[in-house]
């Protein structure tokens, strides 16, 4: 629904969507020339929680680097864990054992079902409803006790090693999984009638906030937001890495471009997460979770080295540089949201405040991943 | 004709003026792959499975608008401007990366070697608008300027910035 | 919690016409179990702080639910995050937006001390809120969990009325007998 | 001084404790509601469920720094609170709680209570421009939209209950509809209604306008929070901000009185008039249906999402406002027949 109005430039006023404000979920700030409630241009403004990730990875080494990889995005900690791991495995071709890979399968998954949960309240919370909020962080703790249990950390997850795991996980683990499914499934149905079958919600979501597939090209938009528009992109179907390739799940895909086609990928994740873990939990064969002959000191040979993984939010890709020491000569983390808020400077021209505000909320953003 | 075949040959004429390069290295990198100096400009066909990426092609400088083109049109989206800083060389390295949105696999690196004391280069933004923010990155952490971008002003850094972090010789 | 060595409140205002010390005590009770904090997050900790006001460890029980968005109707700041120091300044304009009584909370190690990320060639954060901003309770953790917000909230009470909610539990290794 | 003007000053001080300890614990039943709702205990450790919470909120929105904020207009900045609740009060002075109890009954009540709710609408512009702020303005403008948007349905509906009992007084009103539940307003086929068929219609839009002229739930486009920060009131700190507060729940207990005395018969017990105590008609019923009517305010609240401000006065202009004006002729052409 692009504004035909055309906006004059000379009656404009600046509006700081600044650092802190309700709905940027974190310290974003957006300047916005408005004219009355239409925006008429906005221009984002990064750097409020810039943390020296890549500079940290220089004067770290490789393993002492692995809890950086839970701080950069919180909500899927766990994918950016694999993601780590698989680069650096990938540049010192250490050999991950079955039961390992599946078990990486099994908490990248609940942590993606746990971040589309977050997206979900803060989502619904951004146009005006407050109580599905409550009800996503009550369903996020039981992934949470069960992550806790296995992993030792609520959110910030240092659960792999190059070649496996920190430890093995235990059957109460799998019953616990077990039965979170079951509750999951009458949650979803739940959703369903609270949230999308709610009028006042399709009404705010069809039809706003245009993504096409050339505007996804050019800024390089992945994860929902790019299947949002109709782009079949997965990292874990186009690049399988891992044994994703041994499950059977299929990638959402809704080609309308607007927040609600977003809104359904999301939706429809999280359904699919559950079938990979049901699957994970069957065939989990037994054995060792970490190789036998574990390298002393972790040295790639020199040369640089690319992985990408798929995150909650997108393709999270590193850029390993190394010099053949004990520490990375350079490391370039590239973040999904990054690129998916790129394209908010230009997608949000000639909207409402409010629609923008809600268009925003469909790029589900993690800040500190995209100051890095 | 797979995708890779399609590239490699869409990216020859960059290097016409140049005398054919030796044959292809052994695919795959070995332990000891000392290169004399910095590597000739050609592509170079990489295993995907050690290295994560398939075609490796090193342009010059000048070049690098030119070879953005041909890979937008060949439906590539571009992943991430990466800049590393090679000290001993004296020379400031930019890594581009690509990436395809459909089935057939073929991530594709273009490399640039530019001097560090003038370290410039031409921007890409006319091509794909979503490498402004890319590059105003690395021009906060390398000081690597970039003719023709619109809005060059520090991104992640505080707006009087003057300093650049990710460089070797860095001090606080 | 560096809350240990605060002095009693004070019984008697020296020379003064008219004793109010019972009003204050009054008053003290009131602004502490109804504590409004600002909608702050920065980082991970503000999604540990969204889950203390969440359905689980309901921070509403202590009358501190409505997180109000505007500086000028909170009254306690809970700095969850990092401070870099491009955001320096903005957490000072806030601070200083907000009406009289105030508090500050330092949630999690950034918040303390910079935490994870203070090392020697570090450029870009302020290392600690206590830098610029009168902190009152420190929660340490990375992130702390939800829990340990409530308890700094309940030590930010016993700061301002001097009277503890619940006692101080006791950590259980000192109990178990040595060797 | 005469009987009557003392009769007011007892009565509007009567309506200031009512609102403001009904103000005071709605915000309670409203924590505890949402508390309810969304699977958590809400307000419980100051003292039995957490019932001292509203003073104690009183107590330290009153004992707060009053910040007037600098380059702000003063005079309106002050003013804008007190004129959020000062219309409020007023127009307790003509709602009959029963038979008797009224403050004053005045034969144009109605008209009174219109009169002041604009008065109402107005702070909310006030306090808007006033505080020099980006979003207050914008909301502002958001807010003044929507009140004139509602306030004419919710005019028109009302005019089409004085048509069928013939009075402005409120008193009268409800005597027209005592005796049972059967020959209240809202209920369509009626001789007193001139089996007009829209009866619960009206009552519907007269529903929907209070909730939005309060600025509540899907319509709380005025104080959107996850837009524009805290909406008209950003600047508001202390009691500024408590007044808004209060006013707010202030105009919520008149929405649902007018709602109850139009159409579901004031302090008419529903089975009639059976004599003994619980039965009459007395004030208790009032106030049941009152709060009865203010639980599905909050039950809204915490279940829908905001709506946009284009839909919002799409609903009002298009829909509202052509349905009322049809139910007026309607009404007005079936009581010349009947």
């Amino acid at each position: 629904m692009s504004q035909a109005i055309e906006l004059q430039k000379d009656e404009t006023f600046v509006l700081n969507v600044g650092p802190q404000h309700p709905a940027t979920h974190g310290v974003l700030r957006v300047k916005m020339t408005m004219d009355g409630e239409y925006i008429y241009n906005a221009e984002t403004v990064l750097g409020y929680i810039h943390r020296m990730h890549e500079k940290m990875a220089e004067n770290r080494t490789y393993p002492q680097y692995m809890p950086n990889m839970g701080r950069l995005d919180y909500l899927s900690a766990m994918a950016f864990n694999h993601g780590y791991a698989l680069v650096v495995e990938r540049a010192c071709a250490i050999e991950v054992p079955e039961r390992a890979e599946y078990i990486r399968v099994l908490t990248v998954e609940l942590n993606r079902i746990s971040s589309h949960l977050v997206w979900l309240g803060a989502y619904v919370l951004d146009l005006g409803g407050f109580t599905p909020l409550m009800y996503c962080f009550d369903d996020r703790e039981q992934i949470l006790d069960l992550l806790e249990a296995v992993t030792g950390s609520r959110l910030t997850y240092c659960y792999f090693r190059f070649g496996g795991l920190y430890n093995d996980i235990d059957d109460e683990f799998i019953s616990g999984t077990r039965s979170f499914i079951k509750r999951m499934r009458k949650e979803l149905k739940m959703y369903a009638k609270l949230v999308t079958g709610n009028i006042i919600l399709m009404k705010r979501l069809k039809g706003h906030g245009m993504i096409d597939y050339d505007m996804c090209k050019r800024y390089g938009a992945t994860g929902p937001v790019a299947r949002g528009s109709g782009i079949n992109y997965d990292v874990r179907k186009n690049e399988p890495y891992g044994v994703y390739d041994q499950f059977d799940f299929d990638i959402p895909v809704y080609d309308e471009g607007d927040s609600f086609a977003r809104y359904m990928v999301r939706m429809d994740e999280i359904e699919q997460s559950l079938r990979i873990i049901e699957q994970a939990l069957d065939k989990l064969p037994d054995g060792e979770v970490n190789p036998k002959k574990k390298p002393k000191m972790i040295k790639p040979p020199p040369g640089d080295y690319y992985a990408a993984v798929e995150t909650a939010r997108g393709n999270f890709g590193i850029r390993l540089v190394s010099d053949g020491t004990n520490k990375a000569y350079r490391l370039k983390l590239r973040s999904p949201t990054y690129s998916n808020m790129h394209l908010f400077d230009e997608a949000c021209r000639g909207m409402l405040i409010a629609d923008a505000l809600a268009f925003m909320g469909s790029l589900d953003l993690v800040i500190p991943e995209m100051d890095r | 004709m797979s995708i890779e075949q399609k590239t490699r040959d869409a990216l020859a004429p960059l290097f016409a003026d140049q005398p054919p390069p030796e044959p292809p290295e052994p695919a795959g990198a070995d332990e000891s792959e000392k290169q004399a100096g910095p590597r000739p400009n050609g592509i170079i066909q990489q295993d995907y499975s050690a290295r994560g990426f398939h075609l490796d092609v090193q342009i010059k400088s000048e070049q690098i608008v030119e070879a953005v083109k041909i890979m937008f049109e060949l439906d590539y989206f571009l992943e991430s401007i990466t800049g590393v800083d090679w000290l001993k060389d004296d020379q400031l390295e930019v890594v581009y990366d690509f990436a395809r949105y459909d089935f057939d696999l073929c991530r594709t690196v273009l490399r640039t070697r530019i001097s560090r004391s003038e370290p410039s280069l031409p921007t890409i933004t006319s091509v794909y608008t979503g490498a402004s923010w890319h590059e105003r990155e690395t021009h906060d952490f390398f000081g690597i300027v970039f003719q023709g971008h619109p809005h060059l002003i520090p991104l992640l850094l505080p707006e009087d910035a003057d300093f650049h972090p990710l460089l070797k010789d860095f001090k606080v | 919690m560096g809350t240990q060595n605060i002095p009693e409140s004070l019984e008697t205002v020296p020379a003064s016409f008219v004793q109010f010390a019972i009003a204050d005590k009054l008053i003290n009770l009131c602004r502490a179990n109804s504590l409004w904090p600002l909608t702050f997050g920065i980082a991970c900790c503000a999604i540990e702080m969204m889950c203390t006001g969440a359905a689980r460890f309901d921070l509403s029980r202590f009358g501190a639910e409505v997180f109000r968005p505007s500086p000028r109707q909170s009254d306690l700041m809970i700095v969850a995050g990092t401070i870099s120091k491009k955001m320096a300044p903005g957490i000072q304009t806030l601070y200083d937006q907000m009406p009289e009584p105030k508090w500050v909370i330092a949630l999690g190690n950034c918040a303390i001390s910079g935490g994870p990320f203070v090392f020697e060639g570090q450029y870009g954060i302020v290392e600690g809120a206590d830098k610029f901003l009168p902190v009152d309770v420190y929660v340490p953790g990375c992130p702390p969990r939800p829990e340990a917000l409530i308890e700094g909230i309940i030590e930010l009470e016993h700061k301002i009325t001097g009277w503890r909610r619940w006692p101080k539990v006791k950590p259980q290794w000192r109990d178990t007998p040595e060797g | 001084m005469s009987l009557t003007l003392l009769n007011v000053i007892v009565a509007v001080f009567v309506a200031i404790c009512f609102v403001g300890a009904n103000a005071a614990y709605l915000v309670w039943c409203e924590r505890k509601g949402a508390g309810f709702y969304q699977r958590r205990p809400g307000p419980m450790e100051n003292g039995p469920w957490g019932l001292l919470q509203p003073p104690i909120d009183g107590v330290k929105l009153m004992t707060k720094q009053l910040l007037i904020p600098g380059g702000v207009d003063k005079a309106i900045f002050m003013v804008a609170p007190v004129l959020a609740m000062f219309p409020a009060l007023i127009s307790f002075v003509t709602i009959p709680f029963s038979s008797n109890i009224v403050a004053h009954p005045i034969d144009v009540g109605v008209l009174l209570i219109f009169a002041f709710a604009a008065l109402g609408g107005m702070s909310l512009l006030v306090a808007g421009w006033g505080s020099r702020n980006k979003y207050s303005m914008i909301s502002s403008v958001r807010a003044v939209s929507q009140t004139v948007a509602y306030e004419i349905p919710l005019m028109i509906t009302t005019i089409t209950v004085i048509l069928v009992s013939g009075s402005l007084n409120l008193s009268d009103i409800v005597n027209q509809q005592l005796g049972g539940f059967w020959n209240w307003n809202i209920w369509p086929l009626q001789k007193q209604v001139g089996f007009n068929l829209l009866m619960p219609v009206s009552f519907l839009i007269l529903f929907v306008c209070s909730v939005a002229e309060t600025n509540r739930a899907p319509f709380d486009l005025g104080e959107a929070e996850s837009e524009l920060v805290a909406g008209f009131h950003t600047e508001y700190s202390s009691m500024g901000f408590g007044l808004f507060f209060m006013g707010e729940y202030a105009n919520i207990v008149i929405g649902a009185c007018l709602t109850t005395i139009l159409f579901l018969g004031g302090w008419a017990c529903p089975f009639g008039d059976l004599g003994f105590f619980p039965f009459t008609h007395n004030v208790g019923w009032f106030l049941l249906k009152i709060y009865l009517i203010i639980f599905v305010f909050i039950w809204i609240r915490w279940t829908f999402p905001r709506t946009t401000i284009y839909g919002l006065l799409n609903l009002s202009w298009k829909y509202l406002i052509p349905i009322s004006l049809f139910n007026l002729l309607l009404t007005a052409g079936l009581l010349k027949v009947f």
